[in-house]
């Protein structure tokens, strides 16, 4: 892809982000997760990554999003801050801001000054749904296994959690 | 690979122009006479009394969970599907174990009741 | 690079004019069809500026006139609600429905110059997932429309919409893992061309054959995420007046009904699609006819293609039909039937389906 | 071709701006939204580095992040709902205590 589209769409991304953190309702900053997600997903397919992107936007999008959005709605949250934001609290958000703005200068300038050699030219078939699967069952068929475990952790923390003591 | 995806942002292109045009058209080219009485919430004649946003069954929570999980594991089928050939016995053992720890997980969910709506 | 995309615009144009104007289609075949059911006569005129019209047509009332008085409608958007998410509310409900459709094969290839043309408007490796991941996102357009205009009867709505479309989500997903088992691929067009098979040279080999269960689990599903009677709780207008879309006027609730219309094509086309051979057409190849017995009939390329796509549009319109066959047919579900149905019916059923097919596989070789 | 070295560089900016959603946010779940950016950045250095070493690995283990997620995300919000139970509020100053 050319270095335009990839600026536009990071730019995109970036605004995006920012609307996650900086949004006073919390449906709003959700949703703005969910815009964000999905043009990770785009991100992912510019790379070669086209089951991923898939996935992402069916996991991430899809179902972790709306958990997030039910979450919000069942405590009915509305725009928090304005109380928050009066206590004092103006000097550390700045500073949480310059560190953070420290932060991915530093990085990004570091990881722009490291000379990647350009990518071979991907095999066919590469990050497609054969492909991944073949490592997903193959190489890393312990790993999912684990994951079945740890889903059923899940469950069972979830309902332990949520249901009000035997109600 | 790329090149299939300009169909898919060339319909994003159309589905977002028509659908657009479909939510947008009455903000145009309907009238605008807003008043308090019609600007009312509609709760079948009566005024609305308190917040509409009330807090919910935890219920609807735990079905948002079990979705969640559910949905990781036909996100793994979908891959194991299409090996599957391929896999042979192996790829069935894996996939038996797997949905066998999963199915464990939504019998515990099912006895604790709460998937029970009353 | 331009030639490509020129021909991506048509294709995509064309899928997707050909789904609205079956929505729109399916507007009238509904009227018309619970006045059939219900022994009335149904959407049958259309006075159209002043009774100038000589004819009188009801189907003109459907496809022309109530668009034109829903457009032109006042928006009213109730005070205290959230005038950004009450526009995206609708918009997500139905956008993510109509991009799907980039997926579904209509037809074989057609050769027009000497150049290919695959009469899909994108050839996706991952093609079911992007169905799933796009009609996916529609849960927002219920979950947004509930909650942005600060209503109570659109926000239970809201909450019994999303609820059941993620329960029965899953049990569509499932219910498909088992055609791909079968097909072994993700992409709907190979998908398509391997049902062009036949077993025993007689029987076309259509998904359905070997998936029955499976079609009964997506197609259950489907119309469960459709969210229309029997599972209409969301908008269940005895108790809800219209759940998720009460506080919505004019062009936009036209645009939330539109988007039931929608996901009913979209789920007929994607049944048609793996269960009933797409846009096959029994022993029909690229070159003509080959019938069972050695009887052959050769065909003008532009015939079969034309006969093709006319077979995916008559089937994908047999199975809408059929789901509002369904709609006037049986009672609304309570809500603790709707998931019961979906949890502990629908998703052992298909997880079952999806071993006991994976078990024949290894079986069979 | 983009080189993999701005695709880190865009990882690094969205990272560092979920680390200060983290920070500057009271509303508990807001700040899980930050860490699940976070997680979504370091998905996209994954998928980076898959593309330059031209290996499939780096796919596969976001695969797994996304599943971690999930799970994390149900069990985190279970607890926020536990929480909010016994103390109405999402703010994470006043759930300071590991007690209720």
């Amino acid at each position: 892809m050319g270095s335009v589209t990839f600026f536009l769409l990071a730019t995109a991304l970036v605004v995006s982000a920012l609307t996650v953190v900086v949004h006073p309702n919390p449906v709003k900053s959700a949703m703005a997760l969910v815009a964000t997600l999905f043009l990770l997903a785009v991100e992912f397919v510019f790379l070669g990554a086209h089951m991923i992107a898939a996935l992402q936007v069916i996991v991430y999008a899809g179902a972790i999003m709306v958990l997030f959005l039910f979450v919000i709605m069942l405590l009915n949250l509305s725009d928090e801050e304005a109380e928050a934001r009066r206590r004092g609290r103006a000097l550390f958000r700045i500073g949480a801001w310059i560190g953070g703005g420290v932060l991915a200068a530093e990085l990004a300038a570091l990881f722009l000054r490291v000379p990647f050699p350009a990518p071979a030219a991907p095999p066919a078939g590469y990050g497609g749904a054969e492909s991944v699967a073949t490592a997903l069952f193959v190489d890393y068929a312990l790993p999912f296994e684990l994951t079945s475990i740890l889903l059923l952790i899940a469950v069972i923390g979830t309902v332990v959690l949520a249901q009000r003591r035997a109600s | 690979m790329l090149d299939q995806y300009l169909g898919v942002i060339i319909t994003f292109g159309f589905a977002a122009v028509i659908v657009g045009i479909m939510c947008g058209a009455s903000m145009i080219l309907g009238v605008h006479h807003p008043g308090p009485v019609k600007q009312q919430v509609f709760e079948c004649g009566n005024p609305p009394t308190g917040p509409a946003r009330g807090r919910f069954s935890v219920r609807f929570y735990l079905v948002a969970i079990l979705f969640i999980v559910f949905d990781v594991e036909v996100v793994f089928l979908y891959p194991w599907a299409i090996v599957f050939r391929r896999l042979g016995v192996p790829g069935l053992v894996e996939m038996v174990v797997f949905i066998g720890v999963l199915a464990a997980g939504l019998a515990y969910v099912w006895k604790k009741g709460a998937l029970a709506w009353d | 690079m331009w030639a490509d995309a020129a021909i991506a615009a048509v294709k995509s144009l064309v899928m997707l004019l050909l789904a609205l104007n079956l929505t729109v289609l399916l507007l009238w075949v509904e009227r018309k069809g619970s006045a059939l059911i219900q022994d009335r006569i149904g959407a049958n005129r259309a006075n159209i500026f002043g009774g100038i019209l000589p004819f009188n047509l009801g189907i003109v009332n459907t496809l022309i006139a109530d668009p034109i008085k829903m457009f032109t409608k006042e928006d009213v958007i109730p005070a205290g609600a959230d005038k950004l998410l009450h526009f995206f509310g609708p918009f997500l409900a139905v956008f993510p429905v109509l991009v799907t459709f980039a997926a579904v094969p209509f037809g074989d290839v057609l050769v027009i110059g000497g150049r290919e043309i695959n009469l899909q408007v994108a050839e996706l490796n991952v093609g079911i997932l992007y169905v799933l991941a796009m009609s996916g996102l529609s849960v927002y357009g219920v979950v947004l429309g509930g909650w942005a205009t600060n209503s109570r009867w659109s926000l239970l709505g809201a909450i019994r919409g999303s609820a059941q479309m993620i329960s029965y989500e899953i049990a569509m997903g499932l219910g498909l893992i088992g055609a791909i088992l079968v097909f072994g691929t993700l992409d709907l067009q190979a998908i398509a061309r391997a049902q062009g098979a036949t077993i025993w040279g007689v029987i076309p080999a259509w998904g359905i054959i070997y998936q029955p269960l499976g079609f009964l689990i997506f197609l259950v599903a489907g119309i469960a995420e459709t969210k229309r009677v029997p599972f209409d709780l969301p908008e269940g207008e005895s108790e809800l007046t219209s759940g998720y879309f009460t506080e919505y006027s004019g062009s936009k609730q036209a645009t939330y009904m539109m988007s039931d219309f929608a996901e009913i094509v979209v789920v007929s086309a994607l049944a048609t699609t793996l269960f009933f051979g797409a846009w096959q057409v029994p022993y029909l190849a690229r070159d003509g006819f080959h019938f069972p017995g050695g009887f052959a009939l050769a065909l003008p390329q532009v015939v079969v293609v034309v006969m093709q796509v006319a077979s995916f549009v008559l089937k994908v319109l047999i199975l809408c039909c059929f789901q509002i066959l369904v709609r006037w047919s049986l009672p609304r579900y309570r809500y603790d039937q709707l998931m019961d149905l979906g949890w502990k019916t629908l998703l052992p059923l298909a997880l079952a389906n999806v071993l006991i097919t994976a078990i024949v596989i290894v079986l069979a070789g | 071709m983009v080189p993999t070295s701005w695709y880190l560089a865009l990882s690094a900016v969205l990272f560092a701006i979920g680390a200060v959603g983290v920070l500057v946010r009271r509303n508990i779940i807001v700040v899980f939204m930050a860490i699940e950016l976070m997680l979504n950045a370091v998905n996209l250095t994954f998928v980076a580095f898959a593309r330059q070493l031209g290996t499939i690995d780096g796919q596969v283990i976001v695969f797994f992040v996304m599943t971690v997620a999930a799970a994390e995300a149900a069990v985190g919000l279970a607890i926020i709902i536990a929480a909010f139970r016994n103390r109405p509020t999402v703010n994470a100053d006043e759930l300071a205590v590991l007690r209720w």
